[in-house]
């Protein structure tokens, strides 16, 4: 008996809990590491998604329809991502959804929003996400092998052309690692040393101790976001090493300014052009609707603005217009309409998306590169 | 023949349960909670057989159902064995396993024995984090449809069936070898090793066969889990997830059949009703398990029992 | 039948038990006594293979069973007792006399999980019989009680009966009177004594002077380890070593 | 070689950490008998208050102290919940530790946040030069109060009334009742104690690897072990099986793979666990049939 009104207790409890009648609005899904080592990320990305579909439907909606973001954090582990984009499909019947942050959840989740049918736009960074092609699948952030390119470039123009990679064995440090080592052959860089450290390792002394050891080292990467960066910059100062630190668009945020603290200084990053959107040139394409951007965040919320926020902003505004161009909110059609974005002025870049193409982003608007100096940004000339 | 076979009034209430549930689902969702439920409770049973009945303590049994997973998906996915075949070979290579480690563990006691187990669970998920190129690393490696000789399992209901039925026939078998002689040397190992050893029991024989069948249990749920999800990572295979299990066991009733599943039932649903308290999930979880701890030690499961044991004591 | 030869076994740099030797007759109740710490309990240890022994030999019937486990002596024949209770409380009164025949069943996983006819034929068969053992200590009635309801004194008794379920030739009981009162002593010793009608071999390790002296039929006395004096209760009675050893170390049993 | 000794040196700092934490667990251990799970939470704790304090404000000193006071009392609160369930078998008070460490870590995440938090060394940036690697003026006040700790708690347990007191209890329950001891009071006086332990060291530890609020689960099974490995029960065992620990880790990290430096506090524990069940510096009491 008592199991009996146990279960039929917990099944009511649990059929009422999700009874979410929702006519006429279109659901749009979130999967953002709001929290966690990649918070980084999703903080501000669910920050501005919340921000801006507040103002969309604020302005009137898309096409009369007011938008509904659903939003789940995952606190960076594949495996809720694949929990919560189950329930974005067969549960919230979402229409299009953004995220995740990383890439080893987005990798995660490919094979379910392909089945469903479902269009997603990846705010993670790595090219493996895009290529090959998948037809469900966009992202509009620049690529991990674009920002190795921009270091290579830097490095040949130094001629430090003996590396040493330090990288994060998460989706993210993993992807890049690969592809600096794909690319670096072709700027006439060796790779002399490559050391990994874990998520949440709190110590990276042994690793940049062999590296310093490493007689052969000219410059050392770091790929990697979240914390361990940060950790990998201090360890490295205190180990007075003394070779040029590069950093990956990964740690493209004040966090990690804060966190590292004095130790950030010198450091050299690529990074994606909001960042710093008040420093552009006034021909860059990419300036108006990044410093747009960067006020009203740092208006709204009182913190400095982190590149992340933009690819949220990026990601939304597509879905948006793929569903005005469309004049649908089919998940088919709004796919077919990021498919088809052409000229998009995006934060991130000018994206012209193609059926070969589901990156669509111009290379040279795509990424800068930045020093570290006095807790702030500034731009190599 | 209900007799014979020991078919109970609670065997009978299980499968009418899992029977009608499934009409009070609206969508996938449901199922897939559902199913989850199923599976942590195939593994509970068989934690509680090792912890509840023969009183050995493991902290580490989420991870020997990643690890099983793991060497059934890996073998499916990346040596193109069929899936049923995979899962049979992760068995017996579990079995082996967990016969190998049972020996120098299970000689421990009390927390030495907590201890040793979790630090086993800990060095699998380690190693399941590092080896990337067999496992995917920390982002985990997405798993094939699940196929039993062609025909594909691919529809939440199909997968319903086949873990009620699993879930229904374990429980009829445990509680038959619960009921019979060798169940009762089980118990007695609880109850006092000396006496168990004083009347011709080899206890260390007996403690390893229940950790390998707990251990064999865990690796077919853990399987099914990976293939039914479509996606398996370390997480799986992490220390939180062995004390979950553990959790789940307690909270439902150490040594109660229907404890365990009880306990996986509520700690599977909870979590997603706890989502819209997002910030207090898991404070309140933590609650939650030191409130059981302190107001019902043997578990929910104890509860029913007393309640049962007043109303039918005349009968019996 | 039994016969220890020169036994020594060392704690640290103590000598619990120290070259000791001595027989023990067929169908005789064997007791051993001698004051607290004098080895007694270390050497029914080492006796059961609990203790590995550092040196000496034990032979049952001419075979050498020094250092074999508790649990393979009991297929030889040999089941003990504890000082200390060892009952499974969370078992029932009967199932803890049943797990005195599990030498006897059958406990194949697959038959159990089955639930096969010769294994309930079998639980039945062996129910019976504990039953009857249950008789003897008039406890029929509590058959299906938890043990952990029972009182001290009973639980002695069924310590012993469930040693018997084994079938033993040599049984050890280890103090089975200690704590009890003046009557559960007599009921225990009368228990003893039907026991030995049924042709058991008994070794006796008690305190208890008086059940000593009544129902042994040779005494070995034990003092720092070592043995200090053995023959009939009455002997032992008059020995003046004996006499010495336990009011010189203070304890009057 | 001066690779070698580097490596020593960095195993040592964070050896020490381990030791904090494994005294931690040593004193509620050698008390109560529990394995206190939640010892980790414990550091996350110490850390964590200290770094909203100062962010709230106040000056170092006082938010280091306010820090401990507070986790003193989670400790006393622990105690009080494991005393009110009246429960003492061992599975139910891993759980109930368990539960209290998912507790506090829930507590933590709406109390503070889930963010990374770091906050400025005790006595500067500074570091000497040594073999190749350096030693921060931090690793060495963590050094110096961990030695410190251990000392005090040696002269208290052997010095004091009140110490000896505590040993009393811990050695004969019964037997200390009779004499008069409050056993209550001793154990929550413990409780606070480890407490107060752990959280100065994850006050220690915040400058070096920052924090967050579930940076206590991998140092509380790692301090365990290192209790383990010197030994359940004494002070300098653990002391001694956090720097064996510490300095294995840096070892391996360096000469085989940075990737399974963490599995290497779980191999050692195994290892002692199996063949030297007393650990390095504890002896093997004989059981009693």
């Amino acid at each position: 008996m008592f199991k009996k009104i146990g279960l039929s207790v917990l099944t009511f409890l649990f059929v009422s809990s999700f009874m979410l009648l929702n006519a006429g609005t279109i659901k749009i899904g979130a999967i953002v590491s709001a929290t966690g080592p990649a918070s980084f990320l999703g903080d501000p990305e669910l920050k501005t998604l919340q921000h801006y579909v507040k103002k969309i439907n604020d302005d009137g909606g898309v096409n009369g329809q007011k938008l509904k973001l659903i939003a789940y954090d995952t606190g960076a582990s594949p495996k809720k991502a694949v929990t919560f984009v189950k329930r974005l499909i067969n549960q919230d019947k979402v229409v299009a959804i953004i995220g995740p942050s990383t890439t080893g959840e987005t990798m995660a989740i490919i094979k379910f929003v392909q089945r469903a049918k479902i269009p997603l736009i990846s705010m993670a960074g790595a090219v493996v996400i895009i290529n090959p092609v998948k037809k469900y699948v966009f992202k509009m952030v620049a690529t991990d092998r674009m920002a190795c390119q921009r270091i290579m470039q830097d490095l040949k123009k130094r001629k430090l052309t003996n590396l040493a990679l330090i990288s994060g064995s998460g989706g993210f440090g993993k992807s890049m690692r690969k592809q600096c080592k794909d690319v670096a052959p072709s700027y006439g860089v060796k790779i002399v040393a490559d050391e990994t450290y874990g998520k949440k390792d709190t110590d990276m002394t042994t690793q940049l101790l062999k590296i310093k050891n490493n007689k052969k080292v000219q410059a050392v990467l770091n790929p990697g976001f979240g914390q361990g960066p940060a950790i990998v910059t201090k360890n490295y100062r205190q180990l007075k090493i003394k070779q040029p630190l590069y950093e990956s668009h990964g740690v493209a945020s004040k966090k990690f300014i804060e966190i590292a603290g004095k130790a950030a200084n010198g450091v050299r990053l690529v990074a994606p052009p909001v960042v710093v959107a008040d420093k552009l040139s006034d021909s860059n394409p990419v300036k108006k609707v990044a410093l747009a951007y960067k006020n009203e965040y740092e208006k709204t919320f009182h913190t400095q603005v982190a590149s992340f926020g933009g690819h949220a902003y990026d990601s939304l505004y597509a879905i948006v217009a793929a569903i005005k161009a469309q004049k649908s909110t089919d998940p088919k059609k709004i796919r077919d309409g990021i498919e088809n974005l052409k000229n998009f002025q995006g934060i991130d870049g000018v994206v012209n998306m193609s059926p070969t193409d589901h990156l669509g982003l111009d290379t040279k608007t795509g990424m800068v590169l930045l020093d570290i100096k006095n807790g702030d940004w500034s731009i190599v000339k | 023949m209900f007799k014979r076979y020991n078919i109970n009034r609670d065997i009978l209430t299980l499968s009418a349960i899992l029977i009608i549930v499934p009409f009070f689902f609206q969508n996938d969702f449901y199922y897939e909670i559902a199913i989850v439920s199923l599976l942590n409770s195939l593994i509970c049973i068989g934690l509680n057989m090792l912890m509840g009945y023969a009183g050995q303590v493991s902290l580490g049994h989420g991870a020997f159902a990643g690890l099983g997973g793991y060497i059934a998906v890996i073998l499916s996915s990346n040596y193109g064995i069929t899936p049923i075949f995979g899962i049979f070979i992760a068995v017996v290579t579990m079995s082996i396993f967990a016969f190998i480690v049972s020996k120098p563990i299970l000689r421990l006691k009390g927390h030495y024995l907590a201890m040793a187990t979790l630090g086993v669970g800990i060095i699998i998920s380690i190693v399941l984090n590092v080896e990337d190129e067999l496992t995917g690393g920390s982002d985990g490696m997405s798993v094939d449809s699940f196929t039993v000789f062609g025909y594909e399992f691919s529809s939440s209901l199909q997968w319903y069936v086949l873990c009620a039925i699993l879930l229904v026939f374990t429980i009829w078998m445990f509680t038959n070898l619960i009921n019979s002689p060798f169940g009762r040397v089980l118990r007695s190992i609880e109850g006092s090793e000396k006496a168990a050893n004083s009347v011709g029991i080899n206890v260390s024989h007996y403690k390893s066969i229940v950790f390998v069948l707990s251990v064999v249990i865990a690796t077919i749920a853990g399987s099914l889990y990976a293939f039914f999800s479509g996606f398996i990572s370390p997480s799986e295979a992490s220390f939180s997830h062995s004390i979950e299990l553990v959790v789940m066991v307690v909270l439902g009733g150490l040594g109660r059949i229907y404890g365990a599943v009880i306990g996986a039932v509520i700690l599977t649903i909870l979590p997603q009703l706890l989502t819209s308290f997002e910030d207090y999930q898991t404070l309140i979880y933590g609650a939650i398990i030191i409130f059981v701890m302190i107001f019902m030690p043997k578990g929910i499961a104890s509860v029913y029992e007393d309640v049962r044991g007043r109303l039918f004591a005349s009968n019996k | 039948m039994l016969q220890i030869n020169s036994v020594t076994k060392q704690f640290g740099g103590i000598k619990a038990v120290d070259d000791l030797s001595f027989r023990v007759k067929k169908g005789s109740i064997h007791s051993i006594i001698g004051p607290n710490g004098a080895g007694k309990t270390t050497l029914v240890n080492m006796i059961t293979g609990v203790y590995k022994v550092d040196s000496g030999t034990i032979f049952l019937d001419g075979a050498d069973i020094t250092n074999i486990s508790t649990d393979k002596l009991v297929y030889r024949g040999i089941c003990r007792t504890f000082q200390n209770l060892e009952i499974c409380e969370n078992l029932t009164v009967l199932e803890n006399v049943l797990l005195g025949f599990d030498k006897y069943m059958d406990k194949s996983l697959l038959k159990s999980c089955f639930r096969s006819k010769s294994i309930q034929a079998d639980e039945a068969r062996h129910k019976q019989r504990a039953l009857h053992l249950l008789e003897l200590i008039g406890l029929e009635k509590l058959a299906n009680l938890k043990a952990e309801n029972l009182s001290y004194g009973i639980l002695k008794k069924l310590e012993i009966v469930r040693a018997l379920g084994t079938s033993p030739e040599l049984i050890l009981l280890d103090e089975p009177v200690a704590g009890l009162n003046p009557k559960e002593t007599q009921e225990v010793s009368n228990l003893i004594k039907t026991v030995v009608a049924d042709e058991v071999t008994i070794i006796l390790v008690e305190h208890d002077m008086k059940m000593v002296m009544q129902i042994s039929d040779y005494i070995t006395v034990m003092n720092f380890g070592k043995k200090l004096a053995q023959g009939t209760p009455e002997e032992i009675a008059n020995n003046e070593d004996v006499i010495r050893a336990y009011l010189g170390s203070g304890v009057v049993c | 070689m001066i690779e070698f000794f580097g490596f020593l040196l960095s195993g040592v700092t964070v050896g020490f950490v381990y030791a904090l934490v494994g005294i931690g667990f040593t004193v509620i251990y050698n008390s109560s008998g529990i394995i206190n799970f939640s010892q980790g939470e414990f550091v996350m704790a110490g850390g964590m208050s200290t770094v909203f304090l100062l962010k709230a404000g106040l000056p170092l000193g006082v938010s280091f102290i306010l820090a401990i006071l507070i986790t003193s009392m989670i400790g006393i609160v622990l105690y009080k919940l494991i005393a009110f369930s009246k429960n003492s078998s061992q599975i139910s008070l891993i759980i109930l530790t368990l539960g209290f460490a998912i507790f506090l870590r829930g507590l933590a995440e709406v109390v503070f946040d889930k963010e990374l938090h770091t906050m400025p060394s005790f006595v500067g940036d500074g570091a000497f030069d040594m073999f190749g690697t350096v030693l921060t003026y931090q690793s060495i006040l963590i050094m110096i109060v961990s030695i410190v700790i251990v000392v005090a708690l040696y002269l208290f347990f052997k010095k004091t009334k009140t110490g000896q007191a505590m040993m009393a209890a811990s050695i004969n329950v019964d037997a200390a009742k009779l004499m008069g001891i409050n056993i209550k009071k001793i154990l929550m006086i413990n409780f606070a104690l480890s407490a107060a332990i752990a959280s100065i060291g994850g006050v220690l530890l915040t400058p070096i690897t920052s924090t967050n609020y579930e940076v206590g689960i991998m140092l509380g099974l790692k301090g365990f072990a290192a209790a383990i490995i010197g030994g359940l029960g004494s002070p300098f065992g653990a002391v001694a099986g956090g720097l064996v620990l510490g300095i294995l880790e840096s070892l391996i990290a360096g000469y085989v793979s940075s990737e399974y430096k963490d599995a290497v506090a779980f191999v050692a524990l195994l290892a002692i666990l199996f063949f030297m069940p007393g650990g390095i510096f504890g002896n093997t009491k004989a059981q009693r049939v």
